[in-house]
């Protein structure tokens, strides 16, 4: 499935970042083998926020694990940016986001930031934590480059999260339910420090989540799963535009469109 | 009579004597029920016999007066190792025939009686400790191994087993060169002494037969003491029973009895022990012993 | 993809029987168990060691078979005095534990004798327990159970406060007595750190009953050792170590079998 | 309302010094060493208690002040074998941890005999370790090692396994290699881990060493217990013992120290 | 504040359930005392459904733990069915339901469900075992009664949480964001069971979330909190009645009221 480059107003190429086409998964299990994926195609043009959104179990990490490179898939072939996931991976490396930010906790803010600068080899050391604190300062963080992760909130770690993965500048950045360990208020920030970031570089956002709404408010289109075997069931464009004013969470349109996707993904 | 005897080291043929008076009934003609209990690497047995948890007990004379010394009320009755079967064994190839012999070579060995008795032995040939090779350790396999030249220890067993291995050896006793000391040793309270001197006399009585009837009856006595203890290989125990025989039966005990002594020999030990065993006493060697319980 | 990822997902493992698996896992270790064997015999006989410094794992297997009956009674007395001091060292450091959840007083007094007592060696004082307890079982059951008793104590204790604060909560919100709670909650809490620490402890137990026997006793592994050192019997030191130590692995395992029953409900076991 | 679950949230604690605080934390088991040690000298006078069978504290102060230098000495030589002792079973321990970390087989291969050589009762080969080794330090050292080397083994393996596998993940997408990952990830995941155990061996390791000297040596705290054995002297039995206790707490601290040195960062300590 | 006994359709007696009067906190905490909870004043009637939102920190957690007489307040009294908290727990004991699920993982589903009949001395060990499986078919648990906690979902503890707290017959049930930890389908489905459960027999409810969405749908009045100090910013009736309907998420007035109650939680 094609994603439709021109669902929403924000101007974007449509030269593809990430094809996926007949992509299956299964993985070894106690009772025989899981399903995990089936025949999975999918195109993602640059620059574009796409959401995956269904029920638990669906497949949804597992697809982001295979476009990333962290686990081959059984069949089918993907394609990043014109190179295969390896390749891509090799020379240019994802942005990679996880649900309950993953930060090395003997490590201070800064140097969680930079530590994939370190690991990669970009830049001098100094140019490295220069590059670290520039992050955070994009990430409102500034004061709190020498602190600890555990010296941090929830949302803060979130952040330093992000930074991380933006550090070394990717094209695609792989986010799966980065905020699921936030309560309602602090996601809400979170959620619109991440469409300014997104709107101050050009990248491609994979993200993951199971709440319709934060799919709504952040994404140009979902792409709905469905469970067992993992396979896609829709990919919707986004109907109503997003914007930096909460209340649009409340626009007819996207209660409209709520209600549909809920429809999708509760029939079998 | 029931009665506790505790032996000075695991149950073998050293302690002969006491099994075969029990064996023979030598112990039950007297009127006395005794029970003999081994010792071991970690036992104390003068201490045991001190605390009251013990009767009777057998150690090395230097032994009862390091307790003595501590402040145990201990007596010593019998004496049935008259000399000291502790020295230096040596490869014979080593060709170590006296003290001077060891300068320059290694001499493996452990705080305990041989080693005093040994630094006795050199001081009176005149031999520096500095002059040998000096490690420390325990293993008879040091000298198997021809790591070391000779090392202390008993020469009434340990040599058995350099022997069987193929190697033979020599020893030196400090008792050729005069230092003079009892080895085993019988010993009580001196206050289960003075309220029992008959239980005395006959415990002694009887170990006296028992010990005149071991070495009489070799065979017998190792097929009773490995009967007893069937870890011991009756090879090994058999020589060993052998080699003992010269230190229980010296002139003295031949005229007067096995176990008998006269005491005199138990100042020059504690002379001994004071210059190298670190003891630091202000003892009277007279209190240390009494023969009046020895059988006439 | 770096494959230092790649241990917790095992995508896409091969399949194969159970017994296959068991195999691969248990394989290497046979495997090295043989070859250790055959190259210390080999050398053995090739270099014409004598059996006094080390003897060929044939000769001690023939030892072994030859004193088998001898080496049963032994290990008996020595597994005897093993297993009740680990029982008593176990209960103590166990009902310790449960004095020090209620009384923090109690905890700050004992624990410094608890720690103090971990650093002395227990051999140096053998003798002394010797004359104190008497002789036979006690001081053999009395070293064991000190040898098992620190690592137990320190880990019940914190078993038993790591119960979830919601349990507790929810304990005292329907009025639960402190004996319910223990009952119902900290018991079972406590249970997988108190067995992470007996696993351990298993082992020290019968090493400990063991130094005791070298102090002096009339049947035991520890005299079995004595005995083999007095008569240089290096064969029948290996073969009543190896007894020991099998018998050790079997009490090892006999702890983790109580362990999996005691641990009944999914996800209890901690590994140790 | 019961009060059992009242330990955690632990509200309208009393404010009071730092220094109350510590008294508060100390007092207890200050208060019980001096009470055993009043009861214990007063027993032993007032029951006339041979000093063979328990020497006063009295007595075995007086004595520790009278032989301090040769304590001292002795001391010295038994702390050196042991700290070397601890430092190279920890290190071979970590090494072997990390060798099972990348090689399955390896770890299936050499973790029985890591369990083997546990159920071994170090003091019947002891002997033979002269014989291996040779004389003074190295036999010290190597009992000492070896005593530390399978608690640090066990836990180090479990450390290094724990990593969170979100942090393995994100090393595997930005390409880390192995030895990055294990720099930036796993070494610090394990290090707490590490710690737990080194504290515990850390005792073990000054019991080894006496034990080594036990087996000959002519210096160190194992052979001033054979020595006050063979003389039969209480007195320096304890004054040994008690030496050898205080130092292995020393030590015990030493490491926790360095354990709050290497756990720098907030949360990481686990307790022991 | 009195809560208005007539705010919503749903029939109810105005007798008192809880009466807060006056009630502070303040904790130890490191650097000097933390004021958790200032001049608390609150009357719940009795069978209401009532929710406490408020961001992280302002005392939610804290005021249920007073209620259920968990920890005592600094100051202020308490009354609970004209009793006081101490002897209400000690008579009749509260129903608690807290975020995760918290049961006994070596109880079996019917031995959590049980335990407090079995900790109380409610009846004969059969007609515990009983009443254990009746609550467990009135939360759709039938099958499950052997199973263990972690061979249940996260949907299921929470029904088995649920029952436990049932189990004793509380007149009072607290509940503290019993489902924070669930995704928002399975969530979805715990509400509309809840809310059945609460149907069917009288009780009166005290739910803590930062859902305000969970909030609205659920409660008949919604207590809005502000924290530093933790104190009552206002008491809101629910405009719109509750219905089985998910589509009434969506009403106009539920989303009016969300935004209202939004801007009551945001400002300072
Ligand atoms: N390593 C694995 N081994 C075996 N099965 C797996 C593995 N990883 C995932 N699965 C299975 O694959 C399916 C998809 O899992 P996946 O984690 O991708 O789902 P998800 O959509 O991310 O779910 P959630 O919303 O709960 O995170 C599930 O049935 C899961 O049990
Ligand atoms: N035991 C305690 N000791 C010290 N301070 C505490 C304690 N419990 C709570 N507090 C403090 O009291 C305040 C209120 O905490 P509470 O847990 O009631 O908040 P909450 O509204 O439930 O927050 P959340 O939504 O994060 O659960 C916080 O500032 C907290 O740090
Ligand atoms: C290694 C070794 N140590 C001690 C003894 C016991 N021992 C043998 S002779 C003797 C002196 C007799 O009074 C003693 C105590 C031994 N046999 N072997
Ligand atoms: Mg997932
Ligand atoms: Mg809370």
């Amino acid at each position: 499935m094609l994603l439709d480059p021109d669902a929403r107003g924000q101007a974007g190429s449509t030269a593809e970042a990430i094809g996926i086409e007949n992509v299956s998964m299964s993985f070894q299990g106690r009772q025989g083998p899981v399903e995990a994926l089936r025949g999975i195609n999918l195109t993602i043009p640059q620059n574009r926020f796409i959401s995956i959104v269904g029920r638990s179990g669906c497949g949804k990490s597992t697809l982001l694990r295979i476009i990333s490179g962290l686990i081959p898939q059984s069949a089918g072939t993907i394609r990043v940016m014109g190179r295969s996931t390896q390749d891509y991976q090799k020379e240019k490396k994802f942005g990679f986001v996880f649900q309950e930010a993953s930060l090395f906790p003997w490590k201070t803010a800064r140097d969680n930031v930079r530590l994939p600068l370190d690991v990669i080899g970009i830049g001098t050391p100094a140019e490295r934590a220069a590059r670290a604190d520039d992050l955070l300062r994009l990430t409102r963080l500034e004061g709190f480059a020498d602190h600890y992760p555990a010296q941090l909130s929830g949302g803060m770690r979130q952040r330093v999260s992000i930074a991380r993965a933006l550090s070394y500048e990717p094209e695609i950045l792989l986010m799966d339910e980065p905020f699921g360990a936030l309560d309602e208020f602090t996601r809400r920030e979170m959620h619109d420090e991440l469409i300014r970031i997104w709107q101050t570089r050009p990248v491609t956002v994979v993200f993951v989540t199971h709440s319709l709404s934060e799919a709504l408010y952040l994404s140009d289109a979902i792409v709905v799963m469905a469970p067992r075997p993992g396979r896609i069931k829709a990919v919707v464009p986004v109907a109503h535009p997003r914007l930096a004013d909460p209340d649009m969470r409340h626009h007819p349109d996207v209660i409209a469109q709520t209600r549909d996707l809920e429809r999708l993904i509760h029939e079998q | 009579q029931d009665i506790s005897f505790r032996l000075p080291w695991i149950l073998n043929v050293q302690g002969a004597g006491y099994v075969m008076a029990k064996e023979k009934g030598f112990y039950e003609e007297e009127g006395l029920n005794v029970e003999i209990m081994p010792g071991g690497p970690n036992l104390n047995s003068t201490a045991l016999v001190a605390s009251g948890a013990n009767t009777f007990g057998s150690n090395d004379v230097n032994g009862v007066i390091f307790g003595a010394n501590q402040g145990m009320d201990l007596v010593i009755v019998g004496a049935c190792f008259q000399r000291h079967p502790a020295g230096v064994i040596t490869l014979a190839e080593a060709n170590i025939n006296e003290p001077k012999d060891l300068v320059g070579k290694t001499l493996a060995y452990n705080e305990g009686g041989p080693w005093t008795l040994t630094q006795a032995m050199l001081a009176k040939a005149g031999v520096a400790l500095t002059d040998i090779n000096l490690v420390v350790s325990p293993s008879t396999e040091l000298l198997i191994n021809k790591t070391v030249d000779a090392k202390t220890g008993f020469t009434v067993n340990e040599p058995i087993a350099v022997e069987l291995a193929g190697l033979p050896t020599k020893v030196l006793l400090p008792s050729d060169y005069g230092v003079n000391t009892y080895a085993e040793a019988i010993f009580t309270t001196k206050a289960y002494a003075e309220a029992n001197p008959e239980v005395v006399r006959k415990f002694l009585a009887a170990t006296r037969k028992g010990y005149d009837y071991a070495y009489a009856n070799q065979e017998e006595t190792v097929a009773a003491v490995v009967a007893i203890n069937t870890q011991l290989d009756p090879v090994q125990q058999a020589e060993q029973l052998r080699r003992q025989e010269a230190y229980v039966y010296t002139d003295f005990t031949k005229a007067n009895g096995a176990c008998a002594f006269d005491g005199a020999v138990v100042s020059d030990t504690m002379d001994v022990m004071k210059e190298f065993a670190g003891l630091e006493t202000t003892l009277d060697p007279a209190t240390l012993f009494t023969t009046e319980y020895l059988p006439q | 993809m770096s494959s230092d990822a790649m241990a917790a997902p095992a995508a896409s493992s091969g399949r194969g029987s159970a017994a296959l698996a068991k195999l691969r896992e248990l394989g290497p270790s046979i495997g090295l168990f043989l070859l250790v064997g055959v190259i210390w015999e080999a050398s053995v006989k090739l270099f014409a060691v004598p059996a006094y410094l080390l003897p060929a794992p044939s000769v001690i297997g023939t030892r072994m078979w030859a004193t088998r009956v001898m080496l049963w009674e032994n290990l008996a007395s020595t597994m005897t005095a093993a297993v009740l001091g680990f029982i008593l060292g176990t209960a103590i450091a166990v009902g310790l534990a449960i004095v020090f959840l209620y009384s923090r007083t109690a905890e700050r007094a004992l624990f410094p004798w608890a720690i103090t007592i971990k650093t002395i060696p227990i051999l140096a004082i053998a003798p002394l327990l010797t004359i104190w307890l008497g002789f036979g079982l006690a001081p053999k059951v009395a070293i064991a159970a000190l040898i098992c008793f620190f690592p137990t104590l320190v880990n019940t204790v914190k078993g038993l406060r790591t119960v979830d604060r919601n349990a507790l909560e929810f304990m005292a919100v329907i009025g639960a007595s402190k004996g319910q709670t223990f009952r119902h909650a900290r018991l079972f809490a406590a249970l997988p750190y108190t067995f992470a620490a007996a696993k351990i402890s298993s082992s020290a137990a019968v090493i400990g009953a063991i130094v005791a026997e070298f102090t002096g006793a009339n049947l035991g592994i520890g005299t079995l050792i004595v005995t083999a050192g007095y008569q240089m019997d290096s064969a029948m030191l290996f073969a009543a170590i190896i007894t020991s130590s099998l018998a050790t692995i079997v009490l090892f395992y006999a702890v983790i079998l109580l362990e999996k029953l005691c641990l009944y409900w999914p996800e209890a076991r901690m590994d140790a």
